[in-house]
């Protein structure tokens, strides 16, 4: 009876660094549900925030647009107004706040690739420069380059390799000798990780236990361990073949039975 | 205004070193009941509330569609993410199980107590908008762990 | 013997206070926690046992608060003294939908147990006599006083209401004399009460909202039921009723197929649904050739014309108020027709409001914008 | 932009019944439409249409929202079809199924929300928003009058009430429901009255017997109180689209009355009287024999309901006291002249 | 005596009635809600979801970052780290059932549990219906000297309000301490639980913005929680000046208030609900103490109830 073979294998991922994109009609519903929540709001308490007779106030009353006031013995098609504190009630209120030079400028255009490379221009010393968002898509995924670490930022990546004898795409696997065995699944496989890939990898393994069981017709017993890298970089010493893809593109590059077995380990 | 009777309830509370009658002069009343009275204008509803909402017949109902929709929207993404964990939890049970066959040394191992495990601050709650610095990659590990 | 030194001191001390004592005269201040409490019996519990006989409003027991509840028949007084409110046999017991209370109920006979099976028909009693000789007819001459007081305005206001209904009975005979000789001419007298009553009817069910053909219905219907009571009562036998009957259904299919009500309730000719139909659709076409173009102003005599033709039988009450609102709008909208200058005399100024522009227009309507 | 949102199975009436859409085009434009195209068709005012706001970006996610469920209602009707493809018997699932599957259609709630009075009870979806109707308002209030006035247990033990009763008497011409437990004249009471019965399951042709039944009819002798029946009907016909009792359906079937009405006519100082109208369903049609009744003046209730099997569904109720126009009603109908009774009880 | 006092438009009057009530059996099955029967107030009657209202407030205006990061990666992990096999449940001390030798115990309410006066959970083995979760955030601000200067238990209030945007509900004395002259029913602060989405906000806010902002706080102390996974701690008056919504309108706040927070969370034990918590970005400090009964968890423990 030959003893069977286990190995241990990292499904190591990158979590999500931005927020998802979310579909039309979720977003549709956000805003809908904004508009309703601004309509039913109370009216901005103007004089606790900004002191009668102060720069700021004048400032901040310049800039509003105020609504129409009543006026007698006019007719007003759309309804009589209905002021109280500057607002007319019937509606949802805008605050507009004054421009400065420092202000909030989020661009919510993410495919504008001008603007990281506008803001890596900019003197990051100076306090007073004006704030702007990051996009959402970096150069590398203009680039498609699938073995960095800044692709997808929405998504949850997952760190492939190339199998070097039947050239097929897997989570990094390694043997557990005999001589391994007090270490635990979970040692094993961070320390293979780092046998290929260098040390300059931090890695937080989820827990001891493996997350899946797969079967290989050859008896090869193969445990999945569950891992997120934290810092550094996957540097492999062999010139091993790796990728960061993200479940779909996991799909459509591993063998259809293989992804059968772990699709639910991955997120989105 | 908002001074008139909240301020005068007030008043007999503040602070015994202070104006205790309620005097309004030219200047106003005094600093800190005026910051009391502003205090409470602000959490009180008084003519701050808007009109209620009044639907006609029609965006009444698109209104509940819109609502119902929502509600098989995410009722179907909680089914979802549901069965997905109850699979987790099928294959790790059953992973777990057979490496108990396999090796009881490495199962002993694997089915460690994991009280006082921490997740890394490192592992953020992701934001809108990405850092400047998207990922950190000069990590060296620490020397003295051998 | 050797003293400590403290207990020596303490020996002198207490020497000297007693030798300096002096008494005074005093009064005790404070009296004793128990001193004036004691009260005489008020003379609480149960006044009547299981299975005593009773009388309405005898007391059956006596407490403070309510150690015992009142169950059936049993009332509660002010201060939780419990009463009878039948005449029975008193009954101690408990109720399985209120554990923790207990009760005390008036059973109507002695062997009954109570409580009283939850699903059966309550057992009353009913408690009164039937008068007869003086007193009965005293008690069926009384009336309430309130309703002594009323009973004036009720007679006067019967009265004008068998007034009206007479009027309207005598008006609707002599429309039918007037408009309708021909059918007037085969009435008799007798046969045309019977007609007009039976318009009053259906003009009643018509001002409550039904359909002609309901009304016509319920009238002859009820018409034919009051027969079947006269039946009952033994006025007129069977066959009478099934001639009568007959007869009614024949006559009111000959009144029905000649007259009908007009939307404002007046008596006209009948006319079939065709008949109905083909008119309504006539008056349209005559009404949107009368007025082509609804933005457009007209004159009175138009308006007149266009009145009268919505106002005809061919439509009914809820139609004709749609054709108003559709052809005879009060104001007409801006054009160029209805718009005058400010130099114009007979103009009226409108001041309006522009959402957009935030500015306040003025608008010169000429008289002809609104309906004449 | 107006164009419909409907594109799917909502907007096809091959195999779905019209009464699914609402019956005014206009109204049916704006719940069709994005944003409302005509402006807000079910305001009346002019000033009140013109005045109007719809919420901002609610014709942004509304042909969205319509869309989603849509396709959802086109997987149920494909499960139907499979069903009825199997040739599956079981209609109460195709029922729950068609209910499911209609019932967030927006033409749907706006017809049972606005225009519960025309809709059309042969549809499971319909009926479902009526049973819903009927919880929250119309069995509450029954059951409590019910309750409070003793009428349970004292004519029958309980109900389980599964139907909507309505009753209205033909003494005026106003077309009002009487509510349960109200107090009515002598007047308005003599002449039978109309139900309307709505039934909340499928129903074709059921069955059902009406009894009218009085259960403080004075017994002098044995100082206590009997039961009066004042009217019986039995195999009453009735489905979903007809549901109503009125004289038309009394003129045209003779045979439904076991016992002619008989008017309530209080007598005096007998404080008010309760007349319970009891609806049953029938298994099928009742036994000359066992649905006789001998005496109306010494019903039993309970007897009546065991020996014939009928299955209480619903009820009604009113009171009556005595008036001055009682002996009309008694000369009216050929009763003898009411007792006088005792003003105080002894 | 007691008297039934009635309301009426002028006064209140007592009726010469007792004071004694009794609810009687009904003999049917339909629930009435008797507040639907009345013709009053129709508007108060729509649930305050509908938007017909005037309750009615949306609820969800932007995605729940917070929430979506715990069910894309929190959840899975905290299911793995959780999972024993063969993990028996610990069985805690549960109100016991009457025997029923009694007629009298019909009804009754549920014996006390053995040898003690609160029941305890019951701890089951790790499955995917019990992996922690984040419930509610409830913030408790009692400030003491309020009872001196009511005027500070509005300025406390606000400062919440301000804080987390939800109304706060105020905080009464409940004790009577003649010695601290505090009396019952004087207001002494106020506190707010928030759920969903504006729990999120506020605990975004604590761990980006606040806590690495405190100087001395490196995490909350390993021995705090309530052992049934609710883990409390508080943040000094000089610490709530790091919330943006206070620091942009400093001149407004004189004098600001500390207040504690306790994080509920759905786990079994306190150690899960840390684990949880430092997966939403809250750092631990201190040695933790973990109950033995935890730890031995594969044996059976036999149910006595």
């Amino acid at each position: 009876m030959t003893t069977p073979v286990i190995r241990s294998s990292l499904v190591l991922s990158r979590i999500p660094i931005v927020t998802p994109d979310v579909p039309a009609f979720e977003k549709a519903f956000y805003q809908y549900q904004e508009q309703l929540e601004r309509r039913l709001m109370w009216t901005f308490p103007k004089w606790y925030y900004f002191k009668k007779g102060t720069v700021a106030e004048r400032e901040f009353s310049k800039a509003q647009k105020y609504p129409i006031p009543n006026h007698r013995n006019v007719w007003f098609p759309k309804g009589v107004p209905d002021l109280k504190h500057g607002r007319d009630r019937r509606f949802k209120q805008d605050i507009i706040l004054p421009k400065k030079n420092n202000d909030v400028e989020v661009s919510t255009t993410t495919d504008d690739g001008g603007e990281s490379a506008a803001s890596e221009l900019q003197n990051l010393d100076d306090i007073g420069r004006p704030i702007k968002a990051n996009s959402r898509i970096t150069i590398f995924d203009e680039k498609n380059d699938q073995t960095s670490l800044e692709r997808k930022l929405p998504r949850t990546l997952y760190l492939l390799i190339k199998n070097n004898n039947n050239n097929e795409w897997t989570f990094p696997s390694f043997e557990v000798s005999n001589d391994q065995i007090n270490k635990g699944l979970h040692n094993i496989a961070e320390e293979g990780l780092r046998n290929i890939g260098g040390d300059k990898i931090n890695t937080w393994t989820v827990s001891n236990t493996p997350a899946a069981l797969i079967k290989h017709n050859n008896g090869i017993n193969e445990f999945l361990i569950k891992s997120h890298i934290i810092a550094g970089k996957f540097n492999p010493t062999n010139k091993n073949e790796y990728k960061w893809l993200t479940k779909e593109e996991i799909q459509d590059i591993v063998s259809d039975e293989y992804y059968s077995k772990i699709n639910h380990l991955l997120s989105q | 205004m908002y001074t008139s009777r909240a301020a005068i309830r007030v008043v007999s509370h503040v602070k015994p070193t202070q104006q205790v009658r309620y005097k309004r002069d030219k200047t106003g009343l005094n600093p800190q009941l005026e910051r009391i009275v502003s205090q409470l204008s602000v959490m009180s509803a008084g003519r701050k509330q808007p009109r209620l909402l009044k639907l006609c017949n029609e965006d009444y109902v698109k209104h509940k569609t819109v609502m119902k929709a929502w509600s098989h929207y995410r009722k179907a993404k909680i089914q979802e993410n549901e069965k997905l964990l109850q699979k987790q939890y099928e294959s790790m049970k059953e992973a777990v199980s057979e490496l108990q066959n396999l090796s009881p040394e490495l199962f002993e191992i694997a089915n460690e107590h994991q009280y006082g495990k921490r997740f890394p601050l490192e592992l953020r709650v992701p934001t809108e908008y990405p850092p400047r610095q998207i990922w950190f990659y000069d990590y060296f590990p620490k020397q003295e762990a051998k | 013997m050797l003293l400590p030194d403290s207990i020596t001191t303490t020996k002198n001390s207490l020497v000297s206070f007693i030798k300096c004592q002096i008494r005074f005269a005093h009064k005790k201040v404070v009296s004793s926690k128990t001193h004036m409490q004691d009260s005489p019996g008020k003379r609480l519990g149960a006044k009547k046992y299981e299975n005593h006989q009773v009388k309405i409003g005898q007391i059956l027991y006596r407490q403070r608060g309510t150690k015992w509840y009142p169950g059936i028949n049993v009332g509660i007084g002010k201060d939780h003294t419990l009463f009878a409110l039948q005449p029975g046999f008193v009954k101690y017991y408990l109720d399985p939908f209120h554990p923790k209370r207990k009760f005390i109920g008036i059973a109507l006979n002695k062997d009954d147990k109570l409580p009283y099976p939850h699903f059966e028909p309550t057992k009353r009693r009913l408690g009164r006599d039937v008068l007869d000789g003086k007193k009965a007819e005293f008690e069926a001459n009384y009336l309430p006083r309130n309703v002594q007081i009323l009973q004036p305005k009720i007679n006067e206001e019967l009265n004008k209401r068998i007034e009206k209904r007479n009027g309207k009975l005598l008006k609707f005979k002599d429309e039918i004399k007037k408009n309708f000789p021909n059918l007037s001419s085969s009435l008799t007298e007798e046969q045309l009460d019977l007609a007009a009553n039976r318009l009053l009817s259906i003009d009643g069910y018509l001002r409550g909202g039904k359909s002609i053909d309901d009304a016509r219905f319920s009238t002859t219907y009820y018409y034919i039921y009051d027969l079947k009571l006269s039946n009952k009562r033994n006025e007129i036998s069977i066959d009478e009723l099934n001639t009568k009957s007959s007869n009614y259904k024949e006559f009111a299919s000959k009144i029905d197929s000649e007259i009908m009500f007009a939307p404002d309730f007046s008596l006209t000719k009948n006319l079939t649904f065709d008949e109905l139909s083909s008119l309504k659709t006539k008056s349209f076409a005559e009404l949107e050739k009368l007025i082509p173009d609804i933005t457009k102003p007209i004159n009175k005599k138009t308006k007149e014309h266009a009145l009268s033709i919505i106002n005809s039988v061919a439509f009914s009450l809820k139609e004709q108020i749609k054709l108003k609102r559709r052809f005879l709008k009060p104001t007409l909208p801006e054009t160029n027709e209805t718009i005058g200058n400010a130099k114009d005399k007979k103009v009226i100024a409108i001041q309006k409001m522009n959402i957009e522009t935030r500015q306040v227009e003025t608008i010169y309507r000429t008289k002809n914008a609104f309906l004449p | 932009m107006s164009s419909s949102v409907s594109r799917g199975i909502w907007s096809n009436f091959t195999n779905r019944s019209k009464s699914l859409a609402i019956k005014s085009a206009k109204l049916q434009k704006a719940v069709l439409s994005p944003d409302l195209p005509n402006g807000p068709v079910s305001l009346k005012a002019l000033s009140s249409k013109r005045k109007y706001y719809s919420p901002i970006d609610l014709d942004k996610i509304y042909p969205l929202a319509y869309e989603i469920l849509e396709k959802k209602s086109e997987k149920i009707y494909s499960k139907i079809e499979d069903l009825k493809k199997k040739g599956s018997e079981n209609v109460e699932e195709i029922n729950d199924l068609l209910v499911e599957a209609e019932i967030n259609n927006p033409e749907v709630v706006y017809n049972s929300l606005y225009a519960a009075n025309t809709i059309d009870l042969t549809q499971p979806v319909y009926r479902h928003y009526a049973k819903k109707q009927w919880e929250s308002y119309n069995k509450m209030i029954t059951m409590q009058r019910l309750e409070t006035l003793s009428i349970i247990p004292d004519t029958l033990p309980t109900l389980e009430p599964e139907v909507d009763v309505h009753m209205k008497f033909p003494h005026n011409n106003v077309d009002t429901w009487v509510e349960p437990g109200s107090i009515l004249s002598s007047n308005v009471t003599s002449k039978p009255p109309i139900f309307k019965i709505t039934e909340f399951k499928e129903s074709k042709n059921d069955l059902y017997t009406i009894l009218i039944v009085n259960p403080d009819t004075p017994d002098v002798e044995n100082n206590s109180y009997t039961t009066t029946l004042h009217w019986a009907l039995k195999d009453v016909e009735l489905s979903n689209n007809d549901s109503i009792i009125d004289i038309q359906k009394l003129d045209s079937n003779p045979q439904y009355s076991i016992v002619d009405y008989l008017p309530p006519t209080p007598e005096k100082n007998l404080g008010k009287q309760r007349f319970a109208v009891w609806i049953f369903r029938q298994d099928g049609k009742l036994n000359e024999e066992t649905s006789k009744v001998e005496n109306i003046n010494n019903f039993q209730i309970r007897e009546f309901v065991e020996n014939n099997k009928l299955q209480a569904v619903g009820a009604h109720a009113w009171r009556s006291v005595w008036d001055l126009n009682v002996e009309n009603v008694r000369k009216e109908y050929g009763l003898p002249a009411g007792r006088i009774f005792s003003r105080d009880s002894f | 005596m007691t008297l039934v006092s009635v309301r009426s438009f002028s006064s209140s009057v007592s009726l010469g009635k007792a004071a004694c009530a009794q609810v009687k059996p009904v003999h049917h099955k339909v629930r009435i809600i008797k507040k639907n029967l009345s013709p009053r107030f129709p508007e108060l009657k729509y649930p305050s979801h509908d938007i017909k209202s005037p309750k009615f407030r949306p609820y969800l205006t932007h995605l729940d970052r917070v929430d979506h990061h715990y069910h894309n990666v929190l959840e899975s992990d905290l299911l793995l780290i959780g999972y024993r096999h063969g993990q028996q449940p610990i069985y805690g001390n549960k109100r016991r059932h009457w025997d029923m030798s009694s007629p009298y115990q019909i009804n009754r309410p549920l014996r006390k549990p053995k040898g003690q006066i609160v029941p305890s959970q019951t701890i089951n083995p790790r499955d995917t219906g019990n992996i922690a979760k984040l419930q509610s955030i409830s913030i408790n601000c009692f400030v003491k000297d309020a009872k001196q200067y009511p005027a500070m238990a509005i300025g406390a209030t606000l400062q919440l309000q301000q804080i987390t945007g939800v109304k706060p509900k105020p905080i009464y004395a409940k004790t009577n301490v003649p010695n601290w002259k505090l009396r019952p029913g004087m207001k002494m602060g106020a506190k707010v639980e928030l759920f969903g989405r504006d729990a999120s906000q506020f605990l975004s806010t604590l761990t980006e913005i606040v806590l690495p902002r405190i100087g001395e706080f490196n995490g909350i102390s390993n021995r705090a929680g309530d052992r049934y996974g609710n883990i409390a701690f508080g943040l000094t008056s000089d610490h709530i000046k790091y919330f943006p919504e206070i620091e942009l309108n400093q001149d407004s706040w004189p004098n600001l208030y500390g207040f504690d927070i306790t994080l509920h969370t759905t786990a079994q034990t306190d150690a899960d609900a840390r684990i949880l918590l430092s997966g939403l970005g809250l750092p631990f400090v201190g040695s933790e103490r973990i109950p033995k009964t935890l730890l031995d968890d594969l044996t059976v423990h036999p149910y006595e109830n």
